[in-house]
């Protein structure tokens, strides 16, 4: 058995009467990238969402990097090493680019109310620590020249970066990518690869769900396929990609 | 830090400085109720500074906060009168009475910390009123609070021999109680100020603008929002606490009325028409609907004397009409308030 | 201690020497910047205060015609003082009930320099108030602040010519005896006023032999009783004592009607007025309400002064505006007496007023509270407040006696400071907070 | 038990001044989610209105059911105006304002109308003309009268007129749109302008029909008997689900009956230690305790997840 960083049991998680997912059972291992596609309403959101405790699964659990996940703590996910993005950008708008992912080092960082309202030495070192992790983060995803645009002012691409760079200023063992190419064209498509690629050969596991069939063939190392809320298939690009009933997913009936 | 250096910058404190301890006096040759006014301004600036906390930074729309300045005054009040014989000195009362008021906010925040937006308006509200309706009650069967009689006889703050009621001559100039109290107040204006400062720009400051930004997303990034929330909840009531400390030393005497649920409603206008979360704001906001008034209360009679020569109407209600109506043409005409903080454009500061 | 008090006492005897050889001399009132020998006319403020916006302004606005009907007439006679040609002004402020405003206003009126004040309207604001007047030496008679504690604080600037809480709770509760009453419901409005009056009557009821059945609360905004006074029905009393103001005791007492309580209703001044009989309309006949001192039609200026005001502000008198009359004329007469308007000069003259007012007979006590403080008992009867009777005073003197010694003390103080300094002042100052303490103690043993 | 009935009927006539109130709240906050304080005062220059058009026309003699149905109607076309005014001039331009923006406004022209109704009504307490007869009922022992009867049936009239204009009425499908998605719903052809207008001046006009059942019924007005009413109608609209009809009427109504029964026996419960001079705080300890548990109140909708 490869390193497993993450695995699910037979989750489940139904709203009303819809079963948005049925015991939905799959392993991340560590190093690796992982997509989760799927059709429209298929449950990858949902999925992702009970993983980092935004939802609370109605059957199964998580085990990540050796120990349970708590259901409805997305705080403590993040504190584990669970990072994600969100579908529609999900950026702290009014606050610059460089404050986004300054705010994404809350979890590692541990200031507190006497150390901001005395800014002894040790709150200032911290700061200012923070605030090199942050502009080194923009860096890595190029958009540092926008480090004190306000977030709602930049472009879609650059909100995508930045997002990202947000969610890797938690550190995180696992990256999880909710449809980063929505929206793109083929040239920003590219250069997400570029990063995603680089962020894992950095030591970063990633977990991507990606409509862009193209884009999750050619950058993950294995995929697993969602339809109406069950898993189809788990394994490499190659076989998933030859599997009747993915093909069949896809085309609908 | 650098920008202390800064000579610019430096003139300028110098400036403000010479302003804020001319100020008194200036105020002074107009009389001492323009002192006294002063006073009341600069105590809502703390108080408003203290909502900013809650509704400026972690975007959490208090309705109730002049519970927390009530348990403030209340304590102190209890502390230092006759009423039960105790008469602790001021700077002993004042950290209990933030203590208590930050339980108080607490209190207040952890059944609260679910709600959204205008259902955490009506409850932080209905807090308020449970607070002063406590107030105006505990006077049986045990007397507490001694009821809607209030408490007489309040302690003025003092210095070790030095008092800060009555008149007392320093280096040959006269300084009046009001005078005094300014510069105490001036003192916890400016470190509230500070500390409202260093809180926004930390790493709890950047949090909370995070839960007021996106909830969801500032939990994705592992942030504890309902520690937070909570503690922005305790920081804001502390403010209040000490702010109502203040408060009933000045008065001398307290009673429930002063709490009422329109005094919460004017320092979340204070907050909100200055230009919310934005320090500088927020100060002009209070500065400005405290003084408002009071000059409407000099100016209103004279100036229909000048212009109709004779009084349409009786200026008591006229004064409270403007009032009103300045509100809603600020927001009309400056929806994000008066001063709102910029749109920040500064170039990267440090070596980067 | 009482070495301390002698010596005090001491200083008293030398301030009054000093206010004697200082009365001769004669130095310009306060007020008249101009010298009063070039100008013949002497300009005397009056500061006024009263919520002229808020639930309470219409009896701001009352207080406030009051205290202008008083002032116009004084001019009209022309008085003089001090050989000068007396001119009367107003200076009327709106304290909005609030305490914090009205220590501003308090101030305003200092910072002016008034001659004196008339008010506040409410207990609330004119307790922080008086200490500010107190602070200036500025005299304050209050025609309306009926709490106890306004004149027990100490301060010698503080009068009232209206019967304070205690008296007035103390009379009706014996009246409600005297009318063979077996069992009351007690209901305030948990202000300061409708609590202190409503807890001084249970006493008195309770002392007298009387079953109090049910404490109930409202509050100064409500119009809805029902609920209370369902509970009240239940207990079946035979009265409803009413702690509290015209706009809520109007209502109530029609829903008593609506819902077939017979019991009567009886409250303190607060409900004697014509807007409560407007409010209540039919529910209030036979209901009984009390007035501080003798009935206006019983006293020789009684109509005058009523028909004078309604000519005057096309108006009906609401509560207050008597006794905001009286206030004013005991003030002016004070400095007649004095023949100054200096208020270091004509405040002595204030404690020995001996006035026949619209409202009663004015003499103070060593409080500066209204002595005697005879109440009249007074029922609706065909649309008209009829005078049953007037019940004696004399009702506190046992908190009085005890707080009496503060009062001597604090005397002593202001004496003291005039003459002697600092030290004295601490002397003095320790000696009132020993009394004040005695005070707590003696009232806390009654 | 003919007390506990008694207490049941009290309960139930002022929780439905509550709910009538209440309709006129949560009909604006359904729609564009703005808490209007100045309802209130909207409900008092009713009755102020309806005081002085009956009044005059009772005393020129007019018989008195007319001149109160002038009066009645007055008030509501004063009021319905009132509404199209504040909703133009005050909170039309601050649609895209910061969230709060409108909340201020509201406020200052809640004190803007009642200093103008101080000015034009005087600072007194006004009297209410009789505009029903009297009469007295009595069933097991409890008494209630007329004013009382037409009060609740008033209420529950206008809740089913209201019911009927939102789900029935091409009108009613266009707010609910909008209150869904304004964007989406101007895209599909809906004026939301008028829309929004719409529920302002209906709001405004049950406003008057509160404000003058208030008056029947206390038969006394001041110009700040709004802002209590308002503040607890508000209170009932919340804990009833703000935005959703039937809760604002169901909120309203139990609003009252705590009150009610608050006042009546939580004093002899709690062996006098909580009377009734905690009779304010009882319906706020109970918002308190369901919004803890429904944190949209009973009748609201959960808020949808947003991940």
């Amino acid at each position: 058995m490869a390193d497993m960083l993450l695995e699910a049991r037979a989750v489940a998680k139904h709203f009303g009467g819809v079963k948005a997912l049925r015991d939905v059972s799959l392993g991340i291992q560590r190093g690796e990238i992982y997509g989760l596609i799927g059709p429209n309403g298929a449950g990858k959101t949902t999925f992702f969402n009970c993983m980092t405790g935004l939802y609370i699964p109605d059957g199964g659990g998580f085990t990540f990097d050796g120990a349970p996940l708590l259901a409805d703590a997305p705080h403590q996910a993040a504190e584990r090493g669970i990072a994600r993005t969100f579908q529609n950008i999900r950026l702290f708008g009014n606050m610059t680019a460089l404050e986004n992912v300054m705010v994404g080092r809350h979890v590692r960082t541990k200031a507190g109310v006497f150390g901001a309202m005395l800014q002894n030495a040790a709150t200032r070192d911290e700061e200012a620590a923070i605030r090199q992790k942050a502009i080194d983060l923009l860096h890595y995803v190029r958009i540092e020249d926008r480090a004190d645009d306000l977030a709602k002012n930049l472009s879609y691409g650059d909100q995508r970066r930045l997002e990202i760079a947000r969610a890797l200023a938690t550190e995180p063992k696992l990256l999880c990518l909710d449809e980063p190419a929505a929206g793109m064209n083929a040239t920003e498509t590219e250069e997400l690869r570029d990063l995603i690629d680089g962020i894992r050969r950095d030591g970063t596991t990633i977990l991507l769900i990606e409509h862009d069939v193209k884009l999750v063939m050619g950058l993950c190392d294995r995929v697993a396929v969602l339809d109406y809320g069950a898993l189809v298939i788990e394994d490499v690009p190659a076989v998933v990609q030859k599997d009747q009933r993915v093909i069949e997913a896809y085309l609908g009936a | 830090m650098s920008k202390w250096l800064n000579p610019r910058s430096a003139f300028g404190i110098a400036l403000i400085a010479a302003a804020l301890i001319a100020l008194p006096f200036v105020a002074a040759m107009g009389g001492q109720a323009w002192v006294r006014i002063l006073n009341f301004a600069i105590l809502y600036v703390f108080l408003a500074l203290g909502l900013n906390i809650v509704v400026g930074f972690a975007g959490l729309l208090d309705l109730g906060y002049i519970a927390f300045y009530a348990v403030g005054a209340y304590t102190y009040a209890l502390l230092a009168s006759p009423h039960f014989g105790l008469h602790w000195p001021f700077w002993t009362i004042l950290p209990i009475g933030a203590v208590i008021a930050c339980f108080f906010g607490v209190l207040l925040g952890s059944p609260t910390l679910k709600l959204r937006g205008d259902y955490l308006a009506i409850v932080t509200l209905g807090f308020g009123e449970i607070v002063r309706i406590f107030m105006n009650n505990l006077n049986a069967p045990v007397n507490i609070t001694n009821g809607p009689q209030g408490i007489t006889l309040i302690d003025p703050v003092a210095i070790g021999g030095f008092k800060f009621s009555g008149t007392t001559q320093i280096l040959g100039y006269s300084l009046s109680g009001p005078q005094k109290y300014y510069f105490l107040l001036v003192a916890l204006a400016i470190l509230v100020i500070i500390i409202n400062l260093r809180l926004q720009n930390s790493r709890i400051g950047r949090a909370w603008q995070a839960i007021r930004e996106d909830e969801i997303a500032a939990k994705a990034v592992g942030i504890n929002t309902r520690n937070l929330k909570l503690l922005a909840f305790a920081m804001g009531a502390s403010f209040g606490g000490v702010a109502g400390g203040v408060f009933s030393a000045m008065q001398g005497f307290v009673s429930p009325e002063s709490f009422s649920l329109i005094e919460s409603i004017m320092i979340l206008a204070m907050v909100v028409l200055g230009g919310m979360g934005h320090i500088p704001g927020v100060i002009l906001g209070a500065v400005l609907l405290s003084i408002l008034p009071e000059v409407l209360r000099y100016g209103v009679g004279p100036l229909q004397m000048a212009v109709f020569g004779k009084m349409l109407i009786d200026p008591e209600s006229l004064r409270m009409l403007i009032f009103g109506l300045a509100l809603v043409l600020v927001m009309r005409f400056k929806p994000a308030g008066l001063w709102p903080s910029p749109e920040r454009k500064r170039e990267l500061q440090g070596d980067a | 201690m009482q070495a301390k008090l002698s010596v005090v006492a001491l200083s008293v005897a030398a301030a009054f020497a000093l206010a004697a050889c200082g009365q001769k001399e004669e130095p310009k009132p306060v007020a008249a910047p101009a010298a009063p020998i070039s100008k013949p006319e002497v300009v005397v403020k009056l500061g006024h205060v009263a919520p002229m916006t808020g639930p309470q302004a219409h009896l701001g606005k009352d207080n406030e015609n009051g205290a202008r009907l008083a002032i116009d007439e004084l001019n009209a006679q022309g008085m003089e003082i001090g050989g000068a040609k007396v001119k009367f002004e107003l200076m009327a402020e709106d304290d909005q009930a609030d305490p914090k405003q009205g220590s501003i206003v308090a101030q305003k009126l200092v910072d002016a320099k008034v001659n004196g004040v008339i008010g506040h309207l409410n207990s609330g604001t004119t307790i922080p108030a008086s200490k500010l007047y107190s602070d200036a030496g500025i005299p304050q008679i209050s025609g309306s602040a009926t709490n106890p504690k306004y004149t027990q604080q100490g301060f010698k600037t503080a009068f009232r010519v209206m019967a304070n809480d205690v008296q007035q709770g103390k009379a009706l509760g014996e009246f409600a005896v005297k009318q063979g009453i077996k069992t009351v419901a007690v209901v305030d409005d948990r202000t300061a006023y409708g609590q202190g009056l409503a807890d001084e009557f249970k006493k008195a009821a309770e002392a007298a032999g009387l079953k109090v059945v049910a404490n109930e609360y409202t509050n100064d905004k409500a119009t809805d009783f029902k609920a209370i006074l369902t509970k009240i029905k239940s207990t079946k009393a035979e009265l409803v004592f009413f702690g509290g103001m015209d706009a809520q005791g109007g209502p109530m007492a029609k829903q008593m009607k609506e819902l077939g309580i017979k019991a009567k209703f009886l409250g303190g001044d607060g409900v004697c007025t014509p807007e409560f009989m407007k409010l209540g309309g039919e529910a209030t006949e036979g209901n009984y309400c009390s007035l501080p001192g003798m009935p206006l039609e019983k006293l020789a200026k009684g109509p005058e002064f009523k028909d004078k005001f309604n000519k005057k502000f096309n108006a009906e008198i609401q509560l207050y505006a008597p006794y905001v009359y009286d206030a004013v004329m005991v003030m002016a007469d004070s400095m007649k007496r004095a023949d100054s308007v200096d208020p270091a000069k004509y405040l002595p003259a204030i404690g020995q007023t001996n006035y026949d007012g619209v409202t009663a007979m004015i003499q103070f006590d060593e409080f500066g509270d209204l002595k005697g403080g005879a109440i009249s008992v007074y029922q609706y009867k065909g649309g008209k407040l009829e005078y049953v009777e007037t019940l004696g005073g004399g009702a506190v003197a046992a908190v009085k006696e005890a707080a009496a010694e503060v009062k001597e003390a604090a005397t002593a103080v202001a004496g003291a400071a005039s003459a002697a300094g600092a030290d004295a002042v601490k002397a003095g100052a320790e000696a009132v907070k020993g009394a004040a303490e005695a005070t707590k103690a003696a009232v806390e043993k009654k | 038990m003919d007390i506990f009935l008694q207490q049941i009927i009290n309960g139930l006539v002022q929780g439905s001044i509550y709910a009538l109130v209440a309709l006129g709240y949560t009909m604006v906050y359904g729609i564009m989610g703005l808490i209007n304080f100045a309802h209130g005062e909207v409900v008092m220059i009713g009755t102020l209105v309806t005081i002085t058009v009956a009044g005059l026309l009772i005393k020129v003699g007019m018989p008195v059911a007319l001149a109160g149905l002038a009066g009645l109607i007055a008030a509501i076309l004063c009021c319905m105006a009132l509404g199209w005014g504040l909703e133009r001039i005050a909170y039309r331009p601050l649609r895209n304002a910061p969230r709060l923006t409108p909340l201020i406004t509201a406020i200052g022209m809640s004190i803007v109308l009642q200093n103008l109704a101080m000015i034009i009504w005087g600072r007194n307490y006004l009297t209410f003309p009789p505009l029903l007869p009297k009469m007295d009922f009595e069933f097991a022992g409890a008494n209630f009268t007329l004013v009382q009867v037409v009060i609740v049936l008033v209420s529950a009239a206008t809740m089913g007129g209201l019911l009927f204009l939102v789900y029935r009425t091409k009108l009613g499908m266009a707010m609910r749109a909008t209150s869904q998605n304004p964007a989406v719903a101007s895209l599909m052809g809906v004026n939301i302008n008028r829309v929004i207008a719409a529920a302002f001046v209906i709001g405004s006009a049950l406003g008057a029909v509160a404000g003058v059942m208030v008056g029947t019924y206390y038969e006394i007005a001041h110009y700040q008997m709004g802002f209590m009413l308002g503040l607890k109608a508000f209170t009932a609209a919340v804990l009833g689900g703000i935005g959703n009809l039937a809760g604002a009427m169901l909120g309203g109504v139990l609003l009252g009956l705590i009150e009610a029964l608050g006042a009546g026996y939580i004093g002899d419960l709690t062996g006098g230690f909580l009377g009734s001079h905690y009779q304010d705080i009882f319906a706020f300890v109970v918002l308190i305790v369901v919004l803890m548990f429904k944190p949209s109140g009973l009748f609201g909708e959960k808020t949808g997840d947003r991940a």
